[in-house]
């Protein structure tokens, strides 16, 4: 924890950061920011190109850019997080049970884990959707799925190599047994790396979800989404371009923070041996 | 004769590896019965080259890896039969200090949490300023009971790794190349600990080293180990090798003195892979007296002052 | 007459860490030259310096010289300094099990260097490596050359190694602890063929190394460094029979010896102080039974000692045996 | 070698038959049946039961298994049950567009990426380094078929440079395979940079410069030959992912590929054609795996001889 506020002390750290804990804040107050609602439609306004009265322009039914994206940044940043989030702690339990235990249960899960992985996230998403149904759940869902094998790796590799340090042998000459040794000196030490790359897997699901938001299978209308947003603007992208642009800088902007701030983590946390080797 | 300590008989481990799609099934024998028998209050060396088992069998007495086959006795108690809970019982008279002074520590441990850990492992009572005692034991302020190994010297993460080890007042203490990774001027401070802790406490030591000329320093009785097989024991410090393979040892040790020099005379040849051993004696390849006996019959451990696996001894 | 190589007065650093004060080194042919300090002491920097490596590790030379044969090395260029690695100073590496390349075979790592550095043609490479390979007594030494690294044996490995180092026929070999990480038995095997190139083809040798015994059995001068100085540099003889310096008093209690009883060997207290907390004055002071004032307060400089040695101490000893 | 060659390749049998099981239950789970969607409203049960009859829908779930993969193995992928098809038609004639956009992205992604990675590591922490991670950093962050749109607005209707869509020219696939490729581009270019920079680090490079090579040949001809053994590996294993990349762009670019099918028939409910086009993309991944494991032990000769 410590580590994360070292880490706003580095110059690429506070810009990334910042911006993030600015994405949170409009997620959060996204009703309060602006003086349009992200759902009622003024057809005679709409196809505004970016003005004063609205900065980043109206969509086709009228609607204020801005106001949706803020409201979009609340779905898609809570999508991806919570998708994200039941993703991490499913794959510790599955990777540290692999690793821990070993043997044929290891193989299978290896098998699984491996086959799962080297298919496209975006793949994976997709059948699933179509399996649970699109909307919010559906697709958090179908991300959380897609990431466990990433988790599921990580967390067996780290345990692996941490059941070969010196200090766990240590502990057993003392007679310790499997939970001490489990939940004292292995899942502490796994936590950081795997965490971390939680994090920078919630960079990748933003994009998931936005790209599901493109076919039409995540949050469906009216909830905006910065996916479900650049869908409308895909068919218009040639007549009101900035429908499109601004969700979509939105999504590249939080992606490149959230992996500057990664990267500033994962200094300050001193692992990113540990997590290549992982990797 | 009084019992001993730690009796180990015919103390077997075999490793099996590959097996798998890909990799051949091979094996080896890492510690081929091994009978060694120690007295209360003596330090016992174990020295050979890398692949003679030293570090494996080091394990095995503590039990840290499960034997193939054989007995270790503590007290008189076969390790290998205890069952869990007992053998838990049983680690707090026993304990181990590990080479490398910088992975036997766990990195988010402080070192108070270290020195706690024996006492949350074994559910015992820990008393107040137990810590500082116990690091006053091996020479360090209490101050570094806050500080992450990170912050420490490789010395005096060593010395957390004795008081680590001694934090239940075990009766027998296995040191695995304790100083192996230190400088010169730190292993001996720590040989130096060591020593004073044994003749405080009335601790019984297995001191596993690659460092001949350190064991004959710090031990009473010293086996010489060769691909997984004792070879020879040598009864005193100071006897007078009858292995081949100890003399060879011993002319390889340099003296830290010019005025002594020696023309250095090698052994030949290289340590074989233990997962093609010959037939016979696993040293006759190297061996300057070897026969052909020696290559078709292995030479057991005779049983006598001074035993010697050799047909040939000197 | 200048030495073969000549480091006069060198500092290094790298970054802003001063690593090297003042090292004074001198080094013929024919003569083996023991460096010894424990780690952190510069050892292998100096052996950069003496190479013109230091770039590699983001390192410089502050101040002093280093002279390979009468030339100053600052005054050769990059491609200078080239010319002289692997032609005219051979280095061999402390762990000969990660300095080969993996994924090339044996022979054409030795035959670059004698393709490079003498013009030699491939079969004319070839054959001097052969010739290299069977006179360090590697057997077959025709089917080792087509083998890949991962084929041959530690000991086997710092013999190609070795061979590497004298394809270019050099005039001085530099060996960084070149059998730490090998069984005492082959590291005799190793030290052998190390010694019989200096005494056979009268090649300069420094031999860095933290093994007392070695020293003791191989050198003819020793240098001791202690933090990034030289403490005493002096012919083997007398360093062991009475060195001058504290420190290389104490390093010598710190082994043992032949018949040395149980409780008579000497640790030195505390530990080397890491390069971002040197001391003042003497770096070791803190360490030092003999440290006053001065020793607290004032570097102390390298002096002579009558049989040609230097020490750099307050309170050196006299050193005459 | 020969001997591990066959033992490669017999163990895709095993992992073939658990992808078929995954791609054939996964088809069976998705909500919507394409019966319903063939029936006129108020067709009678019976006409319902004969339609599944004939498309085999009835058996119990092993044997339809069994049925489909037994065709499968013989070529024989079925009709498709919307477009009224041979399945295996429709693959064949999507299959060379994604093919050559899956090809030429996958060459672009390897030589920018290598390419770049090794300026990159060559000017550690200096500003080429630092612009080279930073624009791969950016590409990678841009969600493709966005990426796409944007590229297709400035270079082809603002630029008129390259044709919209479609696939009836070579100039259509230029912005297809740099939407993808950039993609792949930072992947490789951040696995070599990091490969270079280890491979750098080594002991015996240190005893290469000291034996008096050029820096420049110590680079290319040991370093980035040590490093590219992962970075083949990984890409080799990562073929699977790049090409993933495709199914959006190719809807981006209305690409008649197995991506487009592959959603059109997913939202059509359309069986035979989605396990057809999974089936292609397991198969390819699962070649790329047996790729990547083949490159690594003809590059590196301690693979080879662990296998041996």
């Amino acid at each position: 924890m410590r580590a994360v506020l070292r880490a706003f002390r580095r110059p690429m750290g506070a810009i990334a950061g910042g911006w993030l804990l600015a994405m949170i804040f409009v997620a959060v107050f996204a009703a309060w920011l602006t003086p349009y609602d992200y759902d009622i439609q003024a057809l005679k306004e709409a196809y505004q190109p970016p003005s004063p009265a609205h900065w980043l322009g109206t969509d086709e039914f009228g609607r204020d850019l801005l106001t949706r994206l803020f409201h979009g940044a609340r779905t898609s940043l809570s999508v991806s997080s919570i998708a994200i989030g039941i993703s991490v702690l499913c794959g510790m339990v599955l990777g540290a049970a692999a690793g821990w235990f070993g043997g044929r249960f290891d193989r299978a899960v290896t098998v699984v884990v491996d086959l799962t992985w080297s298919f496209p996230e975006i793949l994976i998403a997709l059948i699933l959707v179509a399996i649970i149904g699109p909307g919010t759940t559906g697709t958090m869902a179908a991300i959380g799925v897609a990431y466990l094998a990433q988790f599921t790796r990580l967390t067996r590799a780290q345990i692996m190599m941490l059941k070969g340090e010196t200090f766990i042998e240590a502990a057993r000459s003392l007679g310790a047994g499997n939970a001490h040794i489990l939940f004292r000196h292995l899942l502490p030490n796994a936590l950081a790396p795997v965490l971390v790359s939680a994090m920078l897997a919630t960079g990748d699901a933003i994009i998931l979800e936005a790209t599901l938001g493109f076919f039409g299978l995540g949050a469906q209308p009216p909830t905006p989404s910065w996916g479900a947003m650049m869908s409308a603007g895909s068919a218009l992208v040639f007549k009101a371009p900035w429908i499109i642009l601004f969700p979509g800088l939105a999504v590249a902007i939080t992606v490149v923070a959230i992996n500057l701030f990664g990267d500033a983590l994962i200094a300050e946390l001193d692992i990113r041996a540990r997590m290549r080797r992982a990797a | 004769m009084t019992q001993p300590l730690i009796q180990l008989r015919a103390l077997t481990r075999r490793f099996e590896t590959g097996g798998g799609w890909f990799t051949p099934a091979r094996s080896m024998t890492a510690v081929r019965a091994v009978d060694l028998a120690i007295a209360r209050g003596e330090v016992v060396g174990v020295v050979g080259e890398s692949g003679c088992g030293k570090s494996t069998l080091a394990r095995l007495v503590l039990r840290l890896i499960e034997p193939t086959s054989g007995q270790i006795l503590l007290d008189g108690t076969d390790l290998t039969a205890l069952p869990r809970a007992a053998l838990r019982a049983a680690r707090r008279r026993m304990a181990m200090v590990f080479q490398d002074p910088y992975s036997s520590l766990d990195p988010r441990y402080t070192v108070a949490d270290v020195l706690a850990e024996p006492f949350v492992v074994q559910r015992r009572p820990m008393d107040k300023g137990a810590a500082e005692a116990m690091l006053a034991d091996v020479g360090l302020p209490a101050s570094v009971a806050a500080s992450h190994p990170h912050q420490l010297s490789g010395g005096q993460r060593q010395r957390v790794g004795i008081a680590r080890a001694l934090a239940l007042r075990p009766d027998f203490i296995v040191l695995d190349e304790p100083t192996a990774s230190l400088d010169v001027s730190i292993q001996a401070q720590i040989i130096e600990l060591l020593s004073g802790l044994r003749d405080r406490l009335g601790l019984t030591y297995l001191f596993i080293s690659h460092d001949l000329g350190l064991v004959r320093y710090f031990c009473d009785r010293i086996v010489v180990m060769y691909l997984g097989a004792v070879v020879e024991v040598l009864p005193r410090p100071d006897a007078a090798p009858r292995h081949p393979y100890t003399q060879a040892l011993m002319q390889s040790n340099l003296s830290p003195d010019p005025s002594r020099r020696r023309a250095i005379a090698p052994l030949a040849g290289e340590i074989p892979s233990p997962f093609s051993l010959p037939p016979g004696c696993a040293f006759a390849g190297r061996c300057p007296r070897a026969s052909d006996r020696c290559r078709t019959e292995r030479p057991a451990l005779e049983t006598a002052e001074h035993p010697v696996a050799c047909f040939h001894p000197i | 007459m200048s030495a073969l190589l000549q480091l006069s007065g060198v500092s290094v650093a790298i970054g802003k860490a001063h690593l090297l004060e003042g090292i004074d080194l001198a080094l013929d042919r024919g003569q083996i030259l023991g460096l010894v300090g424990e780690s952190g002491s510069g050892k292998s920097l100096t052996a950069m310096a003496a190479m013109g490596l230091l770039p590699l590790i983001g390192g410089r030379v502050t101040a002093g010289e280093v002279r390979f044969d009468g030339t100053d090395l600052s005054t050769l260029g990059e491609a200078g300094r080239r010319h002289l690695r692997g032609r005219r100073i051979g280095f061999v590496t402390q762990n000969p099990m990660t300095a080969l390349d993996p994924v090339q075979r044996i022979g054409a790592q030795i035959d670059v260097v004698s393709r490079l550095h003498l013009g030699l043609d491939k079969a004319a490479a070839r054959a001097r490596t052969l010739d290299l390979m069977a006179q360090l007594r590697i057997p077959e030494a025709a089917a080792v050359a087509e083998a890949w690294p991962h084929q041959l044996s530690g000991g086997m490995k710092q013999r190609i190694v070795i061979a590497m180092a004298l394809a270019g026929d050099p005039d001085l070999i530099i060996a960084d602890e070149p059998t730490t990480a090998l069984d005492v038995t082959v590291q005799a095997q190793i030290l052998q063929i190390l010694a019989g190139l200096v005494r056979d083809r009268g090649l300069a040798l420094m031999l860095i190394t933290h093994d007392m015994g070695v020293v003791a059995q191989l050198c003819d001068r020793v240098a001791v460094l202690y933090a990034g100085r030289l403490a005493e540099e002096r012919a083997v003889g007398p360093i062991f029979a009475a060195p001058a310096h504290p420190y290389t008093r104490a390093l010598t209690l710190c082994i043992p010896r032949e018949g040395m009883a149980r409780g008579s060997l000497h640790g030195i207290p505390g530990a080397v102080p890491s390069a971002a907390a040197y001391p003042a004055g003497c770096r070791f002071h803190p360490r030092c039974a003999r440290a006053d004032a001065t020793c607290r307060a004032t570097v102390p400089a390298l002096s002579a000692l009558p049989d040609g040695g230097l020490v750099a101490c307050h309170h050196a000893e006299p050193g005459a045996p | 070698m020969i001997s591990y060659l066959i033992r490669r390749v017999l163990m895709l049998v095993p992992v073939f038959l658990a992808v078929s099981v995954i791609i054939f239950l996964i088809l069976h789970f998705i909500p919507g049946d394409p019966i319903d969607n063939l029936l006129k409203v108020g067709s009678s049960p019976a006409a319902r039961a004969e339609m599944e009859a004939r498309y085999g829908l009835d058996r119990p779930l092993p044997v339809q298994y069994a049925i489909w993969l037994g065709k499968v193995l013989t070529g024989d992928l079925g009709t498709a049950i919307v477009a009224r098809r041979p399945v295996l038609d429709m693959i064949a004639q999507a299959l060379p567009h994604s093919l050559r956009l899956g090809g030429l992205a996958l060459l672009f992604s390897s030589v920018m990426g290598i390419g770049l990675g090794v300026v990159a590591a060559l000017n550690r922490d200096r500003w080429p380094d630092r612009a080279i991670m930073g624009g791969v950093l950016l590409g990678s962050t841009m969600p493709s078929f966005w990426l796409g749109l944007i590229l297709m607005l400035v270079f082809s209707v603002w630029l008129g440079w390259f044709p919209v869509s479609g696939a009836r020219s070579w100039t259509a696939l230029v912005l297809p395979v740099l939407t993808i490729g950039l993609g792949g581009t930072a992947l490789v270019a951040r696995i070599t940079r990091v490969a270079m920079i280890e491979a750098a680090g080594k002991d015996f490079v240190m005893l290469l410069h000291a034996k008096g090579l050029s820096p420049l040949r110590i680079q290319l001809r040991h370093v980035l030959r040590h490093a590219l053994i992962p970075v083949v590996t990984i890409l080799a294993l990562r073929i699977g992912w790049i090409l993933g990349g495709a199914v959006t762009v190719e809807v981006v670019f209305a690409r008649p590929g197995l991506g487009t099918l592959l959603i059109k028939s997913l939202s059509q409910h359309d069986y035979p054609v989605v396990q057809a086009c999974l089936l292609m993309l397991a198969m390819a991944v699962m070649l790329g795996t047996l790729l990547g494991d083949l490159l690594q032990a003809a590059m590196d000769p301690r693979v080879r001889a662990a296998l041996a």
